[in-house]
């Protein structure tokens, strides 16, 4: 599919979620060092990039989408990306940082739980951070998602699995692979 | 308003007439809400060890069937109809009109109690849609403004009795 | 003559007494009492027409009778002076006066109270509604009068159980619930059945918005529906029945109240029906604001008195239905088109209507047209003649856009399917159903996509909440129709709706669930540039949608 | 009990089981799998999540393995595209009815619906998910109820009425609004007729149901309703 000389750019991105997902990643030990010579990480929570590039093949986003710059930067993502894979229950369905959903005005209620009664010192909502949306959502609410890898986290086993078969141009059953939680 | 062991007679009376019969469950309900008004736990548990019938079986059908009532009802009850012929002919904006200018939401009564408003699923009134039941009276071709002045008046007409 | 037990050859005689009563009489008068006209005064007319009557002097002559309805339930209380069959509408107490002083007095008919829209009758056919508006049904000898009771006397004295299940099966009878099976064959499945005893369900439970039909015929004509279960009783060998009816529907409980004790207490029903070792009681069993309970097998959950909760089939009921027993479920129209089989012949019936699909069907034609009301015809007639003959063509002058055919999981047809033949098979074919008999009018006013909205929310209402597909499906199917109509849709929105309906139509477990969906379908098929518009112009052609978003924002 | 068998295909396989064996279990004793939720040896069958579907040759309709019976000479299909299709349609709609949460669930790995999505490849639901916020009842000294996890299978109800005999159990309300219900409505901890028995709990697919600080594997057991049966017959 790709030419040997030029490798695969692969991004990955971390919205709210609990990084466990670039964790069990991280998790795939020494098939790093083969994934290594395949592809190459252009834009990344444990690489210093600021901006997410142009061209972008493949775009592996961790957690669910909270908050407006987090929108921005989805929406930015799979305006780059030629391929954009959901990683983990976050991304995929919403779990635990959407449980506020149950709620109405749940933004206000976050806010308040976080910042004023668990607060001991200093209790007061911030204004210089980014707005909370409404509703948490999973990625393919808000955008087009072309791949999906549920889990909590995925295991390296599964993450391994699904790039394999991308980066071999074959598309992923993931039949018996997806498990929630 | 019949006192209590009047109203628990009726109940037996009905009951008997169809011999604690367990399928008669539906018939028993709608005496009972009949003779109360609406279906409070201490009638349903009632008609349970009457019929000799799980409590968690008669809650389930009272709360199955759209008729039963479990709250009371406000003094005065209007219901909009929401068939086809009613919705199509605009019965919603009467059901707007009515929440706006009495301040209550369908399925729910005022704060004083004085005014229920509920819908159903058609009365069957279908050529004189659109069709508001007010306490028991169908009101065919009704309007916004028709319903809100029998409304007012009924309410009215009670304030000045309890004064 | 009421509480004398009769035997098998009395009814005719009485029928010849009333005959002769009634011939000394030179007009009469029939004041429809249904709960069309009833909310509009007509007790009061009625009261009125019997004081005039003695007020001029005319009571010998002119009997003044409380009928049921006559069809024109818009333009009520609706009045017929026979001989004549004048139809007087919008009668009002202070008419009353004018109509007996003219009309029978002086023998001059009131021109302008008259029913103007001859066309309303002209290509009905009344089997089902045969007595409706002509006999008082309070009284069980204007039925007999009218050649009721005959049947089954005919099949007492003359006929097998077999033979009667013979005749229906010939004149190609099919259920008039809604889903069409023959209902010969109904009849042959519990009559083999070998358990007892066995019961016989008439079904009253007209739970579509928009329909009354049913309504209409227990409170015109109850006899013909006794009279209908009494006949199958014989052929299947039942002895008990039970009509299931709406308890949103008093008067047509209190007709058939009436009748049930006018028939018993002729020996009608109960033991030794006419004398003779047949016996078969009727109960009545209220409905309680549940429209699944139409369902086959959701009424007998309710008449066993439990949650009205469909179960699989098979066992089918004529094997396994009240308390495991084989049961006859039939709707009530079913029924009222019974005696008229035992009495022509299966082989007339079938003449009516078309070769599949024979005899009449009775329509609630609702929604925006000139004139609504309850109507007869026979099957095979077009779309178009119901709408534009029979119901006079789309109120206010407005351009028809659809026609609703078949309650609210019926489909929306447009203006090029207004040529299609009503029956079962047709209907389904362009994905609509018979459903129970609604046919409801949509303007250029209406937005198609709020209507297939309101239809789901409907279904959702009254969805059991058993099977998956219905409980969870169509609350989804909702809440993209909400994205919709507030602007927030995407056209990928549209394959999803297609995808879940069509998966609910087929997964799901009982009819409701199968047909909730067709309004999606059909509208999706057939007017799915109005969903484009709302999508990507955020436009609704009929400025319904997006009200209340237009109302937020300006807020 | 007539002892006359019928033979059919199921998937290809010419399979033959005693008169009135239901299609589900004519499959499962001759090792093709079905998936289910509902359905549970030893209750009373359903026929309500419909994950169980399958195709009859000569029939545009499907029908619930669960509940339907065999016939002689029938063809059964039980898992072509258009079944698959719709078991993930199933699973999809059962998983954003209400909240799921595996993570935070006590039954996470231990649970039906988990693992059906899992076997069928749901990878993620095409609707939008629901988040309620039904009162978590834990009146009851050691049983839990977390409606928000229920998917209405019924069991639970079926176990209280057929096996247990007590019938605490039952469903209020209708359609979507639809919920397991104590007595009269009550908080467990006040059922007057409530034995305590936990078969519930144990039969209980997901984590709506369970014994509070008790680990699920040990709670789970359901084929407690069949082995109760067994016993009985004896």
């Amino acid at each position: 599919m790709m030419a040997a000389a030029e490798k695969v750019k692969v991004a990955t991105m971390w919205l709210s979620g609990c990084s466990g997902c670039h964790m069990s990643f991280l998790d795939m030990d020494e098939l790093l060092i083969d994934l290594a010579a395949k592809i190459q990480v252009v834009y990344s929570p444990i690489a210093d990039v600021k901006v997410f590039p142009e061209k972008v093949d493949v775009t592996l986003i961790e957690g669910a989408v909270a908050n407006d710059e987090q929108l921005e930067l989805l929406k930015q993502a799979r305006e780059r990306t030629k391929v954009l894979i959901s990683l983990g229950d976050c991304a995929v369905t919403g779990n635990v940082p959407a449980l506020r959903n149950a709620w109405g005005n749940s933004a206000r209620l976050a806010l308040e739980r976080a910042y004023i009664e668990n607060a001991d010192v200093n209790k007061q909502i911030p204004t210089d951070v980014p707005e909370l949306l409404e509703k948490v959502r999973p990625l393919h609410e808000v955008v087009k998602v072309d791949y999906y890898i549920p889990g909590c986290p995925p295991s390296a086993g599964v993450i391994t699995y699904v790039l394999t078969e991308l980066l071999a141009g074959r598309v992923p059953n993931m039949e018996g692979k997806c498990k929630y939680g | 308003m019949l006192r209590e062991d009047k109203r628990r007679e009726l109940l037996d009376n009905f009951m008997r007439k169809h011999e604690y019969d367990e399928s008669a469950l539906l018939e028993i309900l709608h005496k009972t809400q009949e003779i109360y008004g609406y279906l409070d736990n201490e009638s349903l548990m009632y008609v349970a060890q009457s019929l000799n019938l799980p409590p968690s079986h008669v809650y389930g059908v009272a709360t199955f069937y759209s008729f039963f009532k479990l709250k009371a009802a406000g003094e005065h009850v209007v219901t909009g109809c929401l068939g086809t012929a009613c919705y199509v002919k605009g019965v919603e904006e009467i059901m707007q009109a009515v929440e706006r200018e009495f301040n209550v939401k369908r399925g729910e009564s005022t704060a004083d109690g004085k005014l229920s408003l509920f819908v159903t699923r058609c009365i069957g009134a279908c050529a004189m849609a659109p069709s508001v039941v007010i306490d028991g009276e169908v009101m065919g071709k009704a309007t916004p403004e028709l319903v809100i002045n029998k409304l007012k008046l009924l309410l009215g007409g009670n304030k000045t009795e309890t004064r | 003559m009421e509480g004398t037990r009769l035997k098998l050859g009395d009814l005719q005689k009485i029928a010849e007494h009333e005959v002769d009563f009634e011939r000394a009489f030179k007009h009469r008068i029939n004041v429809c009492c249904s709960s069309g006209c009833v909310p509009f005064g007509a007790f009061d007319v009625l009261k009125a027409f019997q004081e005039a009557v003695k007020e001029f002097g005319v009571e010998k002559e002119c009997k003044v009778a409380r009928t049921g309805c006559v069809g024109t339930c818009a333009v009520g209380p609706a009045v017929v002076i026979e001989p004549g069959d004048y139809l007087y509408q919008n009668v009002t107490p202070d008419k009353v006066r004018q109509i007996v002083r003219d009309h029978i007095v002086l023998g001059l008919p009131v021109k302008d109270m008259l029913y103007q829209n001859e066309a309303f009758f002209k290509k009905q056919h009344r089997l089902v509604l045969r007595n409706a508006g002509k006999i008082d049904p309070t009284r069980i000898q204007d039925y007999i009068a009218a050649g009721g009771y005959a049947a089954i006397v005919k099949c007492l004295a003359t006929m097998t159980p077999q033979g009667v299940i013979y005749e229906v099966l010939g004149s190609g009878l099919r259920g008039r619930g809604g889903a069409g099976f023959p209902t010969g064959q109904k009849w042959s499945l519990v009559a083999r059945s070998h358990s007892s005893p066995k019961y016989i369900v008439a079904n009253l439970d007209e739970g579509d918005p928009g329909v009354f039909a049913n309504r209409t015929l227990a409170e015109a004509d109850p006899h013909a529906i006794l009279e209908g279960m009494l006949i199958a009783a014989y052929a299947v060998g039942a002895e008990k029945g039970y009509i299931y009816i709406r308890a949103e529907y008093p008067l047509a409980i209190e007709t058939l109240q009436k009748a049930i004790a006018q028939a018993r207490a002729m020996s009608l029903l109960g033991e030794n029906v006419l004398e003779t070792s047949f016996k078969f009681d009727v109960e009545l069993r209220f409905g309680a604001g549940a429209f699944v309970a139409g369902e086959e097998t959701a009424i007998l959950a309710s008449v066993e008195g439990r949650r009205a909760m469909p179960r699989p089939r098979p066992p089918y009921p004529a094997n396994s239905g009240l308390w495991g027993k084989p049961t006859l479920i039939q709707n009530v129209e079913t029924l009222a088109n019974i005696p008229l089989i035992v009495l022509n012949g299966g082989a007339w019936f079938s003449k009516i209507g078309t070769g599949k699909c024979t005899g009449t069907k009775c329509f609630s034609l609702t929604g925006k047209v000139n004139n609504p009301g309850i109507i007869e015809v026979p099957m095979g007639i077009t779309l178009h003649e119901v709408v534009f003959d029979v119901g006079g063509g789309v109120a206010d002058n407005r351009k028809f856009k659809a026609v609703l055919v078949g309650g609210p999981s019926g489909g929306c047809l447009p203006e090029t399917l207004l040529e299609l033949p009503i029956d079962y098979d047709s209907l389904t074919r362009v994905g609509a159903i018979m459903g129970s008999g609604g046919i409801v009018v949509i303007d250029d006013k209406s937005c198609m996509v709020d209507t297939a909205k309101f239809f789901t929310d409907f279904c959702i209402d009254e969805s059991c909440g058993k099977c998956t597909p219905c409980r969870a499906g169509l609350a989804k199917i909702k809440e993209i129709f909400e994205g919709i109509t507030r602007g927030e849709g995407n056209l990928e929105d549209l394959a999803t709706l297609e995808k879940a309906s069509i998966y609910i139509r087929d997964a799901s477990l009982c009819g409701l669930g199968q047909t909730a969906p067709n309004p999606v379908i059909t509208t999706l098929r057939y007017f799915k540039d109005e969903y484009v518009r709302h999508i990507v112009d955020k436009v609704c052609p009929a400025d319904r949608c997006f009200k209340n978003v237009k109302e937020v924002n300006k807020q | 009990m007539s002892n006359s068998t019928v033979t059919l295909k199921i998937d290809g396989v010419e399979i033959t089981v005693p008169e009135g064996t239901m299609i589900l279990k004519a499959a499962t004793d001759n090792g093709i799998r079905i998936p289910t939720l509902c359905a549970l040896e030893g209750l009373s069958n359903s026929g309500g999540c419909r994950l169980c579907l399958v195709e009859i040759a000569g029939s545009p309709k499907l029908f619930a393995a669960c509940i339907t019976p065999v016939s002689s000479g029938m063809v059964v299909t039980t898992n072509s595209e258009r079944l698959k299709e719709y078991r993930k349609m199933t699973v999809q709609l059962l998983l954003s009815e209400r909240t799921h949460v595996c993570s935070v669930c006590v039954a996470n790995d231990h649970c039906e619906l988990q693992s059906l999505a899992n076997e069928l490849g749901v990878d993620h639901v095409m609707f939008e998910r629901k988040w309620t916020d039904y009162k978590i009842d834990s009146t009851h000294d050691f049983l839990v109820i977390d409606r928000n996890r229920c998917i209405l299978c019924t069991r639970c109800i079926r176990v209280c009425d057929e096996i247990e005999g007590a019938h605490t159990l039952d469903l209020k309300m209708r359609g979507k609004d639809t919920q397991v219900i104590m007595d009269l409505d009550n908080n467990w901890g006040v059922s007057c007729s409530c034995t305590s028995c936990r078969k519930c709990a144990k039969v209980c697919p997901v984590g709506a149901i369970y014994v509070e600080e008790e680990p699920l594997a040990r709670t789970k057991h359901k084929e407690i309703a069949e082995f109760l049966l067994a016993r009985r017959r004896r």
